[in-house]
């Protein structure tokens, strides 16, 4: 399985948490990244994430390679949607796993902050006032 | 010379397009930015944007040859 | 739900998970703990976890409220296996969700921290040598 | 005075057994671990474990009182 995917069926986490396990690894941190109901005072409706598909599949993976150099880990994986979401839905899902849980929780946000600063995906947000919006890597809006 | 340019996020919206070919005397993406913000009124400037060209990122100042694809990124908002 | 939990039967990682999700939560953070094929050179077959349960329960709710005040979170959980285990399965689970990513991995980091600093709980190690002992929080034998 | 005290890990082991009633002079849990040290061989000392007393963590100088259930916690090991 390739370490990072964008994909645009949504996610199954139990099945990424599996490709983690292993007999040497005994701690395993994930993260989750979900579509909120509000942002920056803003009710949210839905939201679509676009990528540049190509360039976004090689900087994860690049940053997946980063991950296991900086940290002792067993398995990384990261999975990001695109395509349109719905309050609750997951867009994001990271897990490490590691014999010890500093290098697990460490390279886990490692992956996660990386990938929201590098990675050429946009999140375009819908409000319930009927306006829309691309986002900033802070959460404020592009202008 | 020929180039195809992606858009994604903001410009995508303000060019009205996800995709063009171009045919520029532009040399270098600092170049084809200048022409295609003057072309489709991008409000971003190059300090806010980062280059791709053929699907890696790139400096602003690389040599364009004929047929590059060239993706300005605008800033990024996954997860 | 109780928040702090000893299970003498398997945990439910999905189950939990599930019991996290909130519309204003963007974030989810988690950490499994599994029991190892190895410790401190050894090979490990199985182990069993003793608890003293009214003590671990009430100082492990006690971690959770100290996670609560501490960090910007919306939900937080922790559960502990007690008797024996087999390599692979799952010793304890911690998820935490929250608005923002920062507060969920630094609470669920937090929580585990603190759970095997000070909760009434013990490790028995059976090796594959016959022997077995019992474990100090550094993973060295208690002599 | 009478106390209940239970064991665990090394100390269960060590004691071969998980709890007993105990018919002190001890009055407080210090005295009551030293008692308890001399008859069961433990090799621990006091500033090894933390004590709890009717399931509460407590001060090894705490005032024990009829009926009290008293537990000496070996370093944990859980996670």
């Amino acid at each position: 399985m390739t370490a990072f995917r964008i994909s645009a069926e949504p996610i199954d986490p139990a099945a990424l948490a599996r490709s983690l396990v292993h007999a040497r690894a005994g701690a395993c941190a994930t993260f989750e990244g979900l579509v909120r109901d509000h942002n920056d005072g803003r009710a949210v409706q839905r939201l679509d994430y676009q990528a540049y598909a190509p360039l976004a599949q090689s900087e994860g993976e690049r940053i997946i390679d980063e991950a296991r150099e900086k940290f002792a880990i067993v398995e990384a994986c990261c999975v990001h949607r695109a395509g349109a979401l719905a309050i609750g839905d997951l867009a994001v899902w990271v897990g490490v796993s590691a014999a010890h849980r500093g290098a697990a929780f460490d390279a886990c946000r490692y992956i996660i902050d990386e990938v929201k600063k590098r990675v050429p995906i946009w999140k375009n947000e819908h409000y319930a006032d009927g306006e829309s919006g691309w986002l900033h890597p802070d959460n404020t809006p592009v202008v | 010379m020929n180039y195809r340019v992606l858009y994604f996020a903001s410009l995508r919206d303000r060019a009205g397009m996800d995709a063009e070919q171009i045919n520029s005397l532009a040399t270098d993406a600092r170049g084809l930015y200048s022409e295609l913000r003057a072309r489709h009124g991008f409000t971003m400037g190059e300090e806010r944007l980062r280059v791709a060209i053929n699907g890696a990122f790139a400096q602003w100042g690389q040599t364009l040859h004929e047929g590059d694809e060239v993706v300005f990124i605008p800033p990024v908002s996954g997860g």
